[in-house]
């Protein structure tokens, strides 16, 4: 399959794209988003906007929900990412982390992350200690865990895992569905960290977060879905400001316990 | 119908004990949920708040401890028995069957209603009767919990968030005297946040029952919970008022973080 | 209304149903006949495999235990009960068969217990060989006719209506019709009342449903009996169709067979189980008569290398099973649904794209939620 | 003794000849949770391709060559095919069955081909023994102990350690997450048929080879033994196919050297107590031997 | 069907499957499953036959037409086939396995459809329309039984294995070797096997540790091989005799040729297809010249010579003036001394009794045609006539 030519600033461009599941159900309607190389773009949305679809759409996995893109083009670098397979994706350096982190039970945290390279073409053993040294630097925990059943650990670790294990691919952008999900304050401050750390270390990050605090303060830039289209979009600091986003995302007429 | 109106005995968890290969996940717990209240247990990640739930519905066997419901022993029972008892749940992870939400909510019909084999095979008047009651009372809670327009959508076609929606209807649906809430609102956004905290809030009023409540948004615990249990590494670190916890330093250290209770609206 | 709408839908077939006996001859008939019985048996592996989820290669052993059953129970060198009550006692003997498995049928899941019941298969074979007293050894015995009321379901008298004379076949016809309304009734009753579905959230999440009150090897020991009741009836009305039992007939490859039914005809419903009946027991039958009519079919025995009828049909069938899941991997049932749904669109093309039978269903793994991501 | 031991050796003999076919069982299952019934016909297939290749190419040259085939075809049986049926784990049932309808086409065909012969492989080993102190050993018997033995070990190597049986095992886990890291679903499961049909034809010459007098039209059949060794083992691991198959071999191998002391439970218990002991495991261990652990948590 | 059609011209009385110019005859038949080879070998011997005898002018002015059904082993097409062909047809010359014997024994019974089974169970005996030709098999294990003592290959006290079929096949040989076995003071060391067995090494390693000075066996030419290869290899070289059925020219073929020419004899009701009567070599003539290329198999002879005995019958009703299917049985069971020139003369006369006591031994040898030959000529063992009447 062709390759993405090596090409230096690679950005994600989504441009216009409609997305139907099961031929009848529309899910997104001309969609556009853009993710600049090395930036963090944030998408929230309520439940059921089409974030996750969106992300599907990029990472190439829509046809395992009997899903397709049906109008527009996902375009990273050089590679046309629509209509192909997640190998392609995975290869292009675009690696998703999962809504619900989707471990894999059976295997023991370890093989998790050996399975993190397995898209790529052959790596040098050198490089995969490293990624994995890596990963276990930003998760001790997963270090003294790594001969258990992933399926044995708690949420928040295997939302760790899950993360880690896409970073064994060293993408070039990170697609993330929520990775606060059920996580602790504590390991929530951590993964924003964490997201911090791997952008600052080159990655881009598209961010699907329903913690709107954390996503806009992560963010350079964020879009907000609504019901399969997209309603906001801007700088993220502007967007926090503006009162659709401050009620409905960072929850604040509803009483103090608002974000930061 | 059915729903159970006398107050719901006090939920006592007396020093339980729970190991798994090499760890211990829960260690001498002990915490009593009085009734009519929400009762939050919070903790860092792998504390054991999802394991202390499993033990309390009866799919994990401590090694040592108990758990009373009033004065029934709920240690020994087989879930299905607890579930009888009025004790129900939902899972942190979502775990719907198949089928429509209606289905679901049916199934947490199911020990409320009798109808056994033979009847629904014959379809006796009694069944089919018993059969369009429970229908039209999950109708009802699918209401209450906002699943209304989506009563008769396949679950699969739902949204992560409208499934946890799901899962708590499903745990109404079975009148509990006892709710024991994983994570209800994790995947939401603050504005369906409250939507779901007020949910939560009228059932507990209208239906008085007691709510234990594992939840990772400060802002959700502190709005609904009468009583807070910090545990940490399987052990109870703290425990008290809302704010008694949210100041202490163990938990601020342990689980808070620097950042406070404040961030987290979601 | 819808539901007096319904039951006219059901109205036409049914008289259709009862009034082909006047025209069809016994060939036809006595398809008919064995279609209609495994029908039934189809019906109740349904209700295992599909609804609950637990596969079962052992429909043979129950089905040898109702036919079995009855001709023992009716026969003379048996108690020799009066035909019809052995029916009755043969049904439930096949569910106390089930129930003794139960201790397995209750804790094993899924395939394993797939091939766990290939041991009941092979072991009812190799009893029905040596209780030689009881089953008449490996040439098996001949079925007392059934009689209610003193009407017999034989040859017998050269009784004829409306000038068409009613043999065994034309019999046998309303009789297999009789017992296969029952189960139609039955099985929907059971599928959407409360058993089914808790059988359908064993199937989806242990876990779920035992939190939500099911108690779990009860409910799954008891969809295992009821299953072997539907083929403890369907085979009674086998034996009588073949007027003679024979250990042989009731081999894995019946059991297979069943299997294939019910996935032809697409899991889960009533309907598709009887569909898949029929299509996996007349085809071949159909197949092996007419097959020498095909081209490049040769007669039976005709020369070497020629392409004898059976051939032909065995070629046929396999492949028509692998067509129909490759065009319908939810079976027939899914078939008829979206053409129906075709129909429909075409009827009123401005409808809103989304209705139930365009979009097939989702594939289960979004269903599945895993039980294990916390 | 001398029994004893001549039953020992037969069950050992029997037992690896079925562990190559659990093998495939196991592998085909974990990779598209299909339970093969046409595994049966690949087998027969890879027989006779040996019995009518042998003669020119001689044995090992049809041996290699039927391998491959056999491998092949397994493997474009899967992908043309039960792939297009539905590849996500859950639609298994129903490629499980279309794969009924494969075994029909493929045992019809070969069945008019070998006709009423036995075909020969042309196998080294023809009926020479090897005595072994107390008992006399068939050469093709030592071959197929030796042969499955190493069978299984590089299938275990190949699970643990490669690539593939990394991707192989995480997509069995959970199709998507693996194809978000990257898995190619399809080309993995396509491989995992291949290797158990290669299996399959292996298995064939140790079924038609000496003890046995040449591949017949139902030697295929001899398949559906495998079947409970497979959920013996617990269908998760090489080893457990391995450990399993053993189990059924010995019991049928005693029970047959030893049918005269057994005839309480009548003539020919034999062949049916590889099930019987079967059931009474899956009552111990509702998931075999060596059941995957209890991974499933809530 | 033509019923009622009361014949043609020649006032001969007409039921179903006769009509003025034909007389159809059925044939449920094995083509492709286990019995594919011998289903083949009756099928083309018997068409042979019917034309044969058409070329002179047919049976009682009427061509003889064979409707073959092919059920494959499966019951239940069996029946159904049955169902399809038995109104207009007289009689059934050939119906292959048991089991579909078995599932049709009532329907022939009411139908009074002289029936010939491929099968030679006693179990098959005393049933009016159904003939079982030649001896039954617990017969021919006598004789075996028999022929070891009298070669001095076993003596008094020694004991002997018998390896059989589960089903009526291996059960009626069992009772015949049984029975012989106790007269001779014999002990027999039973093992029972399945139609899928093809690899006896187990039962071998059990007979060895049972001792036997010989083994009976009654199973199919696959599982003979292996008996024989097996126990030659495991130096368990002892004298095997095998029912007919449990041969097959094919097994010259196989690696066990060598053992099964030194070990097996073969005991049979019919001669060997080498033998030199003058009947078998005519037959064995013309089939080779109508077949080309088909193994000439015990098959072949006994199709062949099932259909003559048939056409006898037929004659006979033929003469008495009616062809319905109660004259066929009636004139069927007015035969006391049929002889074809393929073997032994039978008498049908009485329903319980095997239509012949006298079996044939043989043996195998790759050379000769059928790849097999015979070693005693025909002979009643003595004992026989004890056995059925203690059997009454
Ligand atoms: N497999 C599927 N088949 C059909 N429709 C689907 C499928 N998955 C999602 N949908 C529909 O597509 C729409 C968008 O779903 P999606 O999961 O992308 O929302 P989301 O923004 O991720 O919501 P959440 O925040 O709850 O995850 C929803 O209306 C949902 O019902
Ligand atoms: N079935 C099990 N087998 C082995 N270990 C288990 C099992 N279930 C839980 N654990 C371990 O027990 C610890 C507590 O898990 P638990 O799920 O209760 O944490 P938690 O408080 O729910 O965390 P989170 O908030 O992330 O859900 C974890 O370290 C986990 O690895
Ligand atoms: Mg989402
Ligand atoms: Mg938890």
């Amino acid at each position: 399959m062709p390759e993405a030519p090596p090409d230096e600033a690679p950005a994600l461009h989504v441009e216009e794209i409609d997305v139907t599941y099961g031929r009848a159900l529309s899910a997104l309607r001309s969609v556009s988003l853009t993710v600049p190389h090395g930036g963090v773009v944030a998408l929230l949305g309520a439940n059921g906007a089409g974030k996750t679809t969106l992300l599907r759409a990029v990472s190439g996995t829509l046809r395992l929900h009997r899903g397709a893109v049906t109008a527009g083009r996902i375009r990273y670098g050089g590679t046309v990412l629509d209509g192909r397979d997640p190998v392609a994706a995975v290869r292009a350096g675009v690696v998703q982390v999962p809504e619900g982190r989707r471990v894999f039970a059976g295997l023991t945290v370890d093989e998790n992350l050996r399975t993190g390279g397995l898209g790529l073409s052959r790596r040098a053993p050198a490089q995969v200690r490293e990624a994995r040294e890596r990963v276990l630097t930003l998760f001790p925990r997963l270090a003294e865990r790594h001969r258990q059943a992933a399926g044995l650990l708690s949420g928040g670790e295997q939302q760790m895992l899950a993360i880690g294990r896409a970073l064994m691919a060293s993408p070039r952008l990170l697609l993330l569905d929520e990775p606060s999900l059920g996580l602790a304050p504590l390991m929530v401050e951590r993964i924003a960290e964490v997201v911090r750390e791997i952008n600052a270390q080159g990655t881009a990050v598209l961010l699907v977060e329903q913690n709107a605090g954390m996503a806009l303060s992560l963010a350079d830039h964020a879009h907000v879905l609504e019901v399969g289209e997209v309603r906001l979009s801007g700088p993220a600091a502007e967007l926090a400001r503006t009162d659709a986003v401050r009620r409905l995302y960072l929850g604040e007429t509803a009483d103090g316990q608002g974000a930061a | 119908m059915t729903a159970r109106t006398a107050a719901p005995p006090p939920l006592e968890v007396r020093e339980v004990t729970v190991r798994f290969a090499g760890l211990t996940a829960l260690d001498e717990v002990s915490f009593t949920v009085a009734p009519r209240t929400v009762h939050a247990v919070i903790g860092p990640n792998g504390a054991g708040k999802s394991t202390c739930f499993n033990v309390l519905s009866g799919l994990y066997r401590p090694v040592s401890g108990t758990v009373r419901l009033g004065e029934r022993e709920l240690t020994r029972l087989a879930p299905h028995r607890i579930a009888a008892l009025g004790v129900a749940r939902t899972f942190q992870n979502i775990v719907t069957t198949q089928g429509t939400v209606a289905d679901n909510l049916m199934l947490g019909r199911h020990a409320l209603s009798r109808a056994g084999f033979a009847a629904s095979a014959l379809r006796l008047p009694r069944a089919v009767r018993e059969q369009r009651e429970h229908l039209a009372r999950a109708r009802e809670i699918a209401e209450l919990t906002g699943l209304g327009a989506l009563f008769d959508t396949p679950v699969a076609l739902l949204s992560y968030g409208d499934r946890k929606r799901v899962e708590l209807a499903r745990a109404l649906c079975l009148e509990p005297r006892v709710l024991l809430l994983d994570e209800p609102v994790a995947g939401m956004n603050a504005g369906e946040r409250v939507r779901m905290a007020e949910v939560v809030g009228e059932v507990r009023a209208e239906l008085g029952l007691s709510v234990v409540l594992v939840e990772h948004d400060m802002g959700l615990v502190m709005r609904l919970a009468d009583e807070v249990t910090v545990l940490d590494f399987g052990r109870r670190i703290a425990h008290g008022t809302p704010d008694q916890v949210r100041r202490d330093p163990e938990v601020l250290r342990a689980y808070l973080g620097t950042g406070a209770g404040g961030e987290d609206a979601a | 209304m819808s539901d007096l709408l319904r039951r006219g839908r059901l109205l036409i077939p049914v008289l259709l149903l009862c009034a082909l006996p006047f025209y069809l001859d016994a060939f036809w008939l006595r398809i008919g006949l064995f279609s209609m019985a495994a029908a039934i048996g189809a019906v109740g592996l349904g209700l295992l495999s599909g609804t609950a989820g637990q596969l079962s290669l052992g429909h043979a052993f129950f089905l040898a235990v109702g036919a079995y059953g009855y001709v023992w129970l009716a026969g003379d060198d048996g108690p020799g009960l009066p035909p019809a009550v052995a029916l009755v006692l043969a049904v439930l003997l096949a569910g106390a068969a089930g129930g003794l498995f139960s201790p397995v049928a209750g804790r094993v899941k899924g395939i394993y217990l797939g091939v766990a019941t290939l041991a009941l298969v092979f072991l009812g074979h190799h009893v029905l060989l040596t209780a030689d007293s009881v089953t008449g050894g490996f040439n098996g015995s001949s079925v007392p006719p059934l009689e209610v009321g003193g009407f017999a379901f034989d040859q017998g008298d050269g009784l004829a209506v409306l000038g068409v004379p009613f043999g065994a076949e034309e019999r046998l016809w309303y009789l297999g019709l009789a017992l296969f309304a029952l189960t139609w009734f039955t099985a929907r009753g059971l599928l959407r009342g409360r058993p089914g579905r808790a059988l359908v959230a064993l199937r989806d999440s242990e876990t779920a449903a035992a939190v939500m009150g099911v108690h779990v090897a009860r409910y799954r020991s008891a969809a295992f009996v009821v299953s072997s009741m539907y083929a403890g009836l369907a085979g009674v009305l086998l034996a009588l169709a073949f007027r003679r039992v024979v250990p042989d007939y009731f081999s894995l490859a019946l059991s297979v067979d069943y299997l294939a039914m019910i996935v032809i005809g697409g899991l889960g419903s009533v309907a598709g189980a009887t569909a898949g009946a029929v299509f996996v027991t007349a085809l071949p039958l159909l197949m092996t008569r007419y097959a020498d009519q095909l081209p490049l079919v040769a007669a039976p025995g005709s020369g070497d290398g020629s392409l004898g009828p059976t051939e032909a049909a065995r070629y046929l069938y396999g492949a028509a099973i692998v067509v129909i899941l490759l065009f319908a991997p939810d079976g027939l049932t899914g078939l008829a649904r979206r053409a129906r749904a075709r129909l429909a669109r075409r009827r009123r093309p401005a409808s809103a794209p989304s209705d139930p039978g365009a979009a097939p269903r989702p594939p289960a793994t979004a269903v599945r939620a895993k039980e294990h991501t916390p | 003794m001398t029994g004893l031991i001549d039953s020992l050796f037969n069950g050992l003999a029997l037992g690896s000849v079925y562990a190559l076919i659990a093998l495939g069982f196991v592998t085909i299952f974990k990779a598209s949770g299909v339970l093969s019934f046409a595994h049966g016909s690949l087998l027969l297939l890879g027989g006779y391709l040996i019995a009518v290749l042998h003669d020119e190419l001689g044995f090992a040259g049809a041996l290699a060559l039927a391998v491959l085939v056999t491998a092949a075809v397994a493997g474009l049986v899967d992908r043309v095919v039960l792939q297009r049926i539905g590849a996500d784990p859950h639609a298994a049932h129903v490629a499980t069955i279309a794969t009924i309808g494969i075994d029909i086409v493929l045992v019809t065909d070969l069945a008019r081909r070998i006709g009423g012969d036995l075909l020969t492989l042309g196998d080294p080993w023809g009926d020479a023994v090897t005595d072994l102190g107390p008992a006399t050993v068939a050469d093709s018997r030592i071959a197929a102990i030796t042969v499955s033995a190493l069978a299984i070990g590089g299938a275990f190597a190949l699970f643990r350690f490669t690539p593939w049986g990394l991707s192989l095992r995480a997509a069995a886990e959970d199709a998507e997450a693996a194809a978000l890291m990257g898995v190619r679903l399809t080309r993995v499961r396509m491989l995992a048929w291949c290797l158990a049909g290669a299996l399959a034809a292996l298995a064939a010459v140790f079924l038609a080879a000496f003890p046995a007098p040449g591949l017949e039209r139902t030697t295929g059949q001899i398949a559906l033994k495998a079947f409970p060794a497979a959920i013996l083992g617990g269908m998760a691991s090489p080893v457990g196919a391995l450990v399993g198959s053993m189990v059924i071999g010995l019991t049928e191998a005693f029970t047959a050297g030893y049918q005269s002391d057994l005839h309480v439970l009548g003539e020919g218990f034999g062949d049916v107590a590889p099930y019987a002991v079967m059931v009474l495991v899956l009552l111990v261990r509702p998931a075999g031997l060596f059941a995957a652990k209890g991974a499933a948590r809530v | 069907d033509g019923d009622d059609a009361d014949g043609g011209a020649d006032g001969v009385k007409a039921g179903p499957g006769v009509s003025a110019g034909t007389i159809k005859l059925g044939a449920l038949t094995d083509l492709t499953g286990p019995y594919a080879t011998l289903g083949k070998s009756i099928v083309q011997a018997q068409q042979m036959w019917a034309d044969e005898v058409n070329a002179q002018g047919g049976i009682c002015d009427r061509k003889v037409q064979i409707v073959v059904k092919d059920h494959g082993y499966d019951v239940q097409k069996a029946v159904t086939a049955y169902a399809d062909i038995s109104s207009d047809v007289v009689a059934l010359p050939q119906v292959i396995g048991s089991p579909v014997v078995s599932a049709l024994l009532d329907d022939i019974q009411r139908d009074t459809m002289l029936t010939f089974p491929q099968a030679w169970a006693a179990s098959l005996l005393g049933k009016d329309a159904v003939q079982v030709l030649g001896t039954t098999y617990d017969l021919d294990m006598i004789a075996a039984v028999d022929f070891l003592t009298r070669t001095k290959k076993v003596a008094e006290g020694d004991t002997i294995g018998h390896v059989y079929f589960e089903g009526d096949y291996g059960a009626n040989a069992l009772e015949g070797s049984q029975w012989a076995a106790k007269k001779a003071g014999l002990k027999v060391a039973g093992q029972k096997i399945k139609a899928t067995d093809t690899d006896l090494s187990a039962q071998v390693s059990a007979l060895r540790k049972a001792g036997v000075k010989a083994v009976l066996i009654s199973a199919g030419p696959a599982q003979t091989a292996s008996l024989a290869g097996v126990a030659a290899s495991r130096g368990l070289t002892v004298p095997i005799v095998s029912s007919a059925p449990g041969y097959a020219p094919q097994l010259m073929k196989t690696p066990a040729a060598k053992a099964l020419e030194a070990m097996v004899h073969v005991v049979s009701a019919a001669p060997a297809v080498s033998s030199d009567l003058p009947g078998v070599k005519k037959m064995v003539a013309s089939y080779g010249k109508k077949y080309p290329g088909s193994p000439v198999d015990s098959g072949v002879l006994s199709g062949y010579n099932a259909a003559q005995l048939l056409g006898a019958d037929l004659k006979k009703a033929c003469e008495s003036g009616s062809l319905t299917r109660e004259a066929v049985v009636k004139a069927h069971r007015s035969q006391t001394n049929a002889d074809t020139g393929l073997g032994t003369p039978q008498d049908f006369s009485d329903v319980s009794r095997p239509a012949s006591r006298s079996t044939y031994v043989l043996k195998p040898d790759a050379k000769a045609v059928g790849g097999i030959v015979n070693v005693e000529e025909a002979h009643e063992a003595p004992g026989i006539e004890e056995y059925l009447s203690s059997r009454g």
